[in-house]
């Protein structure tokens, strides 16, 4: 069973959501709990399993599709893609068991169970087209929660999150086959395998090509500014368990495929981009940091902020050294886990007073004092407090990058300020003062049922910020064999340089060979 | 004066320009069927002449295909036509545009 | 010893997590024993490991690993050296006796678990900070002593302006905190370690350039916690939270922390002298600077503030000079008489009603004699009158500019205190002496618990006596700490300085007395005095908060308002939304092509069979254009 | 020179009468001038050696095909002058002309290759109608039957479509008409 794990995990919840449609009504939020609960344990017995000391892929599943044209089904995780899995599992579960929706709760439990499907195999595929396939997929239930059970705008957001994250891959996929066939080119036979193509040293102008067609689909799902419009309208017509798995999982999508496909395959290119990319980086921290500062709808506010990190894990990603590109890793889980949580809370306020705006609110620390502190916990992480989470990502991403160039981490450093600006802002404007609003007098502090979800995710969150050693080692193993690969494969002098060479502290095992 | 290819074709070019000013032209859907008649005609000249100055039989079994195609195309048109015609007392194209978009 | 080490450290932890456990529940008093008694206890094995330390021993411990990845190695470890005892002893006792006087200053108020919850979490805060044997563990325990300051200060969350206080607090303290992020940056990317230890034996082979540029980013960090120039402006707003708050983390402990990283960072600003200049010259002038704003405010914690900001500029003058165990010394008496001073405000504070004018006080000595005591010795103290601990500490300074030549320092600090002295006694002498204006508003003061002073009384004994502990802390410090010794060689030019000195400052003392202690008025603003430009740039604080509301605050939000509505939505938005949209309209206008007439849709079909056919005889042409 | 007074005749005729089948709007002047038409193309065939194929056409073209227009029209009425509304009639014609200019620009331009190959030439030792069926019972036959199967389908549909209640479509009618339909025939049935 274990050797065929991921295959498990990836089609254990479209299954069991398949079978959910003979579930009654009224059993069919116990039935969507206890099936992504037994995926998270799945998950977690992939990571107990996983062996930390390997850097390379792990469980690798192999089944021709397409034997022509090199096509399989390819599966496998390292430590960067293990988390991201974990993370996964671990928000579909969290999200379901802490839904507070009423209409047609049935559906909305199978959409979640398929996305999870979607979302585990986009993580798992070590295959292009496999890759692919799952990547689109994940669009459809994503476009079906915004457009069924958003907010009134919900068809404009859906549409658009639809077309322009499509639009994105379209340009993506036209790559793959480009690298699909260059690959023939220079070997002559047909693969898709990301493994495969790791091997492949391209001259420097097809990478640059490449790179940015690659770019393109992966900036809009990540988002990067200035392809970010779609994010806000999702985020704001999404309903809460739309927006935490868009924010936790989905955005990571893009980041996660930078480290996974950009960088290995393309370093020379991933140089020669890297500051045109960290100053876009550097727009996306101040800029939309300071657009969340202006926002008057809180979710919004967490919304833009998730832009403002995200900003920060691409700096990470293409600071192109050990410490970086780990920090980067480690910041989307964390940013998943508090984005994920901020978005909980907005929804937990959104439940019971039916607006986000911030003006509605004030003072609501007195009436709900539970739900303050833990907005308050999570807002600090999101601000980048040292022992939570975040810091940890963020303080090695802004690290890595200060090897490549000092000034542009200085400007990138101000994110950890005007962070704090807006995050303390709006928690100002939400919690403090006296409360003015008869509506919020008798607000209902936090209950169980939402606890269940929000405790979890306050534990994780102190947690690995505290001790982040079991979650950091095998990501940093991971991440130091791709920055050897980079650093080998490189061609141009500068790439040499700019990538260290990590072959001399001797632990790295080839990609190929694992397993 | 010798008779070339060339002439044959021009001939079916000229025949195939006269079909498609007939299918442009007419809206009587019978009349148009005539036009349709024309073109699958004028398609067969010139596969009869290219079947002869090349010397191959091909273009004669495309020619026989193209009135096999002809035959059933007027058998089935016509039907439809008479249907069209007993539902609504009109052949004429300009108020068959229930496909509007 | 690591057994007393971790005792220390997680002690007000525990406090803090158990107070934390009933913080949304009603008052109960036992959060404030457990957390005064856990804190008592750290205060135990602090001493413990002083007396051990004394002993020519040090305690580093590593707890375990924090982040590993690539070449960095971050462990949770800590030192007990000879420094970081000295802070943990101040850190300990002021904590303890704030405690304890919380107990009964927060007596009626909602929020006292939370209080002592945080208040404890501060303290482990700073425990963390003091204790770290690494950067980044530093830099833990100042984010942390950041949030529970934001926490306390804020304390009162329903009052606007404590929650503004607040934020700026944290704003401001993260604008430093970037400062220092960079200076560690630049040292790991350097020295390839965080650890002290590695550091200070690496920073040797550095370039110049890059050692200065480390001491001063991280100085930019220290500017921030310890509010120099131009980042002050927090603290005198801070005074907003409680006052055991302003005593203990804005007079005692998280402010000096600024002047701990340079204490501790020593060996790398023994390397740059010039940017040790640079520290004194801006320690002097914020002295003065903040001197001269107390010397008109009539918010007494203001005041006290301002005068802590003052005390502040003395320790980095210290040590920028580089007489880094006379700025510790200073730290440490200071911290006694100053967090004395403020709790003695506390108990005026709660007598008056939270009135916090003192010329609406006057003639209090007579209903609160206690405080009236501890607060005159504690001014007596600041003052720096022999035998009080301010004299051995802050003449100690004086000497330090004057033995390095910088007389211009010098002087900066004489005349300022001069001015310490006399508006730390017009506070002194409105409150106690005079006629007792408060009549005039209806308040009935009444002194403090009788626990709270008796708490109160280890700092009035250590304020007095603190001098004489100079030598043994002498011999301990410079185990660690460069152990020049300050002393004018003249025995002549010694004795006149020091005379002189006590002389100015008594008299600057008396002037206090006899302009305010018969003050019989409330300032209402209209006497000439008021209205001199002097005082108006004084009572404003230099107009430097007004400057920075308009030339950043404003601007800022505006800018975010115009980066959101004019730039994201009108300009990046609407780009994407005209592309979908010119795709939309193309397909609505080009919809008349599908209007359903066979006639219109041959027509079309033969157009674009025309055009076909002339693509394909214009490329025929042009190949054969080409390949002709 | 036969040959090519031959051509130029036929030529003439055949352009002559369709374009009156184009052109007029008597629906018999058309009829008739198509099926002259057609006749006067099977001569071509003839010319081209192409026998088989020039008798099909006569017979298929002007004896299957005219016959069943010829039935078709008798629905409608043959006597009145077909009215069409006219839409832009000059880009009909520019359009034609400027399609009929291309495609002889192509065939002019000596763009036929000459290295193309007789598949299946032809062997002037045989008849035409013995040389086509050899070819159309050998390399076409699979064509041929498909041929065949359209063919009857095509009759099939066609008996059909102008068959019984033929006044009624099933397509676009709704589910209960359909339902009552039945339902009435059946009643009909049993009145019987």
């Amino acid at each position: 069973m274990i050797d065929h794990i991921l295959t498990l995990l990836i089609f254990f919840p479209a299954l069991a959501a398949m079978l959910g449609f003979v579930v009654t009504k009224d059993s069919m939020r116990a039935y969507g709990i206890a099936v992504s609960f037994i995926e998270f344990v799945l998950s977690l017995w992939l990571w107990y399993a996983y062996d930390p000391m390997v850097s390379g892929m792990q469980f690798m599943e192999s089944m021709p599709l397409i034997p022509a044209f090199g096509i399989n089904y390819l599966l496998g995780v390292d430590g960067i893609s293990l988390f991201i899995i974990i993370l996964s599992t671990f928000f579909t579960m969290i999200g379901i068991a802490s839904l507070t929706e009423k209409r047609h709760l049935k559906n909305l439990i199978i959409t979640l169970l398929f996305l999870e499907m979607t979302m585990v195999g986009v993580f798992a595929a070590l295959d292009a087209i496999v890759f692919y396939v799952f990547w689109e997929l994940s669009l459809v239930p994503m476009l079906y929660i915004i457009g069924a059970w958003g907010g009134p705008l919900r068809i404009y957001a859906s549409i658009k999150f639809f077309l322009y994250t499509f639009t994105g891959s379209l340009i993506m996929l036209v790559g793959m086959l480009f690298m699909a066939y260059f690959y023939n080119q220079a070997t002559g036979m047909w693969s898709f395998s990301i493994l495969e193509w790791y091997r492949l040293i391209l001259p420097e102008n097809f990478q640059l090509w490449l790179f940015a067609a690659f770019f393109i689909g992966f900036a809009i799902k990540v988002p990067m500014f200035p392809f970010h419009t779609w994010l806000p309208y999702a985020h704001g017509q999404a309903p809460t368990i739309g927006s935490v798995i868009l924010a936790a999982i989905l955005l990571k999508m893009g980041t996660y495929a930078f480290v996974r496909f950009s960088l290995p395959m393309f370093p020379d290119a991933s140089v020669y981009f890297m500051f045109p990319i960290a100053i876009i980086a550097i727009i996306m921290i101040i800029y939309t940091a300071m657009v969340a500062y202006a926002q008057e709808d809180i979710k919004q506010v967490v919304a833009y902020s998730s832009v403002s990190h995200m900003g920060v894990i691409i700096l990470g990603t293409f600071a192109l050294n050990v410490e970086g590109v780990s920090g980067s890793v480690f910041l989307m889980l964390a940013h998943g886990v508090v984005s994920g949580a901020l978005f909980l809370l907005v929804g937990v306020i959104y439940d019971r007073r039916h607006t986000k705006m911030m003006s509605e609110f004030g003072g609501i620390a007195s009436v709900m004092p539970r739900y303050a502190t833990i907005f308050g916990i999570m807002m600090m992480a999101s601000v980048g407090l040292p022992l939570t989470i975040n810091f940890v990502g963020e303080f090695l991403s802004l690290l890595g990058f200060y090897k490549q160039s000092h000034m542009i981490t200085l400007t990138a450093g101000v994110a950890i300020i005007v962070g704090a600006i807006y995050m303390l802002s709006a928690y100002k404007k939400m919690f403090f003062g006296t409360v003015t609003n008869e509506a919020n007098r008798n607000l209902k502090d936090v209950n169980r049922t939402e606890l269940l979800g929000l405790i979890p995710l306050v534990i994780v969150a102190i947690w690995l910020g505290v001790y982040p050693k079991p979650v950091l080692g095998p990501i940093n193993n991971s991440v130091e064999s791709i920055i050897q690969l980079m650093h080998d494969k490189a061609q141009s002098p500068e790439a040499k340089e700019r990538i260290p060479n990590l072959s001399d502290s001797s632990k790295i095992i080839s990609m190929q060979e694992a397993h | 004066m010798e008779i070339t290819l060339t002439h044959y074709l021009v001939l079916s070019s000229i025949l195939f320009a006269i079909g498609l000013i007939g299918i442009m032209r007419r809206k009587n859907l019978l009349m148009l069927f005539f036009a349709t008649e024309i073109l699958l005609n004028a398609t067969n000249i010139g596969f009869a002449a290219i079947s002869h100055y090349i010397g191959d039989l091909s273009g004669q079994m495309f020619a026989f295909f193209i009135i096999a195609i002809a035959a059933s195309e007027v058998a089935i048109g016509l039907g439809l036509l008479i249907v069209w015609y007993k539902r609504t007392g009109k052949i004429d194209l300009d108020q068959m545009n229930s496909m509007r978009g | 010893m690591e057994l007393y080490l971790y005792i220390a450290l997680f002690a007000p932890l525990v406090g803090s997590l158990f107070s934390a456990l009933f913080g949304m529940s009603p008052k109960t008093n036992i959060t404030g024993y457990i957390a005064s008694g856990l804190l008592f206890t750290s205060f135990l094995s602090s001493l413990v490991l002083l007396n051990y330390v004394l002993g020519g021993h040090t305690v580093h411990v590593e707890l375990m690993t924090w982040m590993a990845t690539g070449d960095l190695y971050i462990p949770f470890g800590f030192v007990v050296d000879q420094v970081s005892v000295v802070m943990m002893m101040v850190v300990t006792i002021v904590s303890t006796v704030v405690h304890v006087y919380s107990v009964g200053y927060m007596d009626h108020d909602k929020g006292f678990n939370r209080f002592f919850s945080w208040l404890s979490a501060f303290v482990f805060s700073m425990m963390v900070l003091v204790m770290s044997d690494n950067f980044a563990g530093l830099f833990i325990g100042w984010e942390g002593v950041g949030l529970c300051s934001w926490g306390l200060i804020g304390f009162w969350y329903h009052k606007e302006s404590a929650t503004w206080a607040a934020n700026e607090a944290f704003i401001m303290n993260r604008i430093a905190d970037l400062g220092m992020l960079i200076g560690i940056f630049m040292i790991y990317w350097n020295v390839g370690s965080l650890q002290y230890d590695v550091v200070f034996a690496e920073i040797g082979n550095l370039p110049l350039v890059i050692t200065t540029w480390i001491g001063i980013f991280l100085f930019i960090g220290a500017m921030g916690k310890s509010a120099q120039f131009p980042l002050h402006t927090w603290l005198a707003d801070a005074m907003e939270g409680p006052t055991p708050v302003s005593a203990l983390i804005h007079a005692a402990t998280m402010v000096t922390a600024g002047v701990y990283l340079v204490v501790r960072a020593n060996p790398i600003y023994d390397l740059i002298p010039n940017v040790g200049i640079f520290i004194a010259s801006l320690g002097a002038f914020v002295a003065l600077f903040a001197a001269s704003m107390a010397l008109v405010n009539r918010d007494m914690k203001r005041i006290i503030a301002y005068s802590t900001l003052s005390q502040l500029g003395y320790m980095f003058v210290a040590a920028g000079l580089g007489a880094y165990w006379v700025a510790l010394f200073h730290l440490m008496a200071h911290a006694f008489f100053k967090a004395l001073l403020f709790l003695g405000a506390g108990n005026v504070m709660h007598a008056m009603h939270d009135e916090l004018d003192p010329f609406k006080m006057g003639g209090l000595r007579k209903v609160m004699k206690g405080t009236f005591i501890m607060m005159t010795l504690a001014s007596v103290a600041l003052a720096g009158i022999y035998p009080f601990a301010g004299f051995f500490s802050k003449d100690l300074i004086l000497e330090v500019g004057f033995v390095e030549h910088h007389y211009i320092i010098y002087t900066v600090l004489l005349l300022t205190a001069g001015l310490t002295a006399f508006y730390s006694f017009r506070l002194v002498a409105l409150i106690f002496h005079g006629e007792e204006r408060y009549k005039l508003f209806g308040i009935h003061p009444h002194e403090a618990y009788k626990f709270m002073l008796v708490a109160m009384s280890p700092l009035l004994v250590l304020a007095i006596i603190a001098g004489s502990f100079k030598m043994t802390y002498y011999q301990l410090v410079t185990n660690l700490l460069p152990s020049t010794v300050y002393h004018v060689h003249n025995e002549v030019t010694f004795w006149i300085m020091t005379i002189g000195t006590q002389l100015f400052v008594i008299s600057a003392i008396l002037f206090a007395y006899k302009k305010y202690s018969n003050w019989n008025s409330v300032p209402d603003g209209t006497s000439k005095m008021e209205n001199s430009f002097g005082y108006k740039l004084l009572w404003n604080q230099y107009y430097i908060p007004k400057f920075y509301e308009e030339v950043f605050s404003k601007p800022y939000l505006e800018l975010s308002k115009i980066a959101w509505k004019q730039i994201d939505l009108k300009i990046v938005d609407a780009t994407v939304d005209m592309i979908a949209n010119a795709i939309y309209k193309t397909g609505e206008n080009t919809r008349d092509i599908q209007n359903g007439n066979l006639s219109t849709m041959l027509r079309w079909m033969v157009f674009g069979l025309v055009v076909l056919l002339a693509l394909a005889v214009a490329f025929t042409v042009g190949y054969n254009a080409v390949s002709a | 020179m036969f040959e090519a007074i031959a051509f130029y005749l036929f030529a003439v005729l055949t352009i002559v009468m369709f374009t009156i089948t184009v052109m007029t709007s008597q629906a018999l002047y058309a009829i008739t001038a198509m099926a002259a038409g057609m006749i006067f193309i099977s001569a071509f065939f003839f010319i081209l050696g192409a026998d088989f194929l020039g008798a099909i056409q006569i017979i298929v073209y002007t004896g299957a095909v005219m016959a069943l227009y010829a039935f078709g029209m008798m629905f409608f009425d043959t006597t009145r002058n077909v009215v069409e509304k006219k839409v832009n009639p000059q880009i009909v014609f520019v359009l034609g002309v400027l399609a009929a200019v291309m495609v002889v620009a192509i065939f002019v331009a000596p763009i036929i290759s000459d290295n193309i190959q007789a598949l299946y030439p032809i062997d002037p030792t045989i008849g035409n109608s013995q040389a086509v069926g050899m070819v159309l019972f050998t390399k076409y036959l699979v064509p041929f039957e498909l041929a065949a199967v359209m063919l009857l389908v095509a009759m099939i549909g066609g008996i059909i479509m102008a068959g019984k209640k033929m006044d009624k479509s099933l397509t676009l009618m709704a589910e209960e008409e359909i339902g009552m339909m039945d339902d009435s025939y059946r009643a009909e049935e049993g009145g019987h």
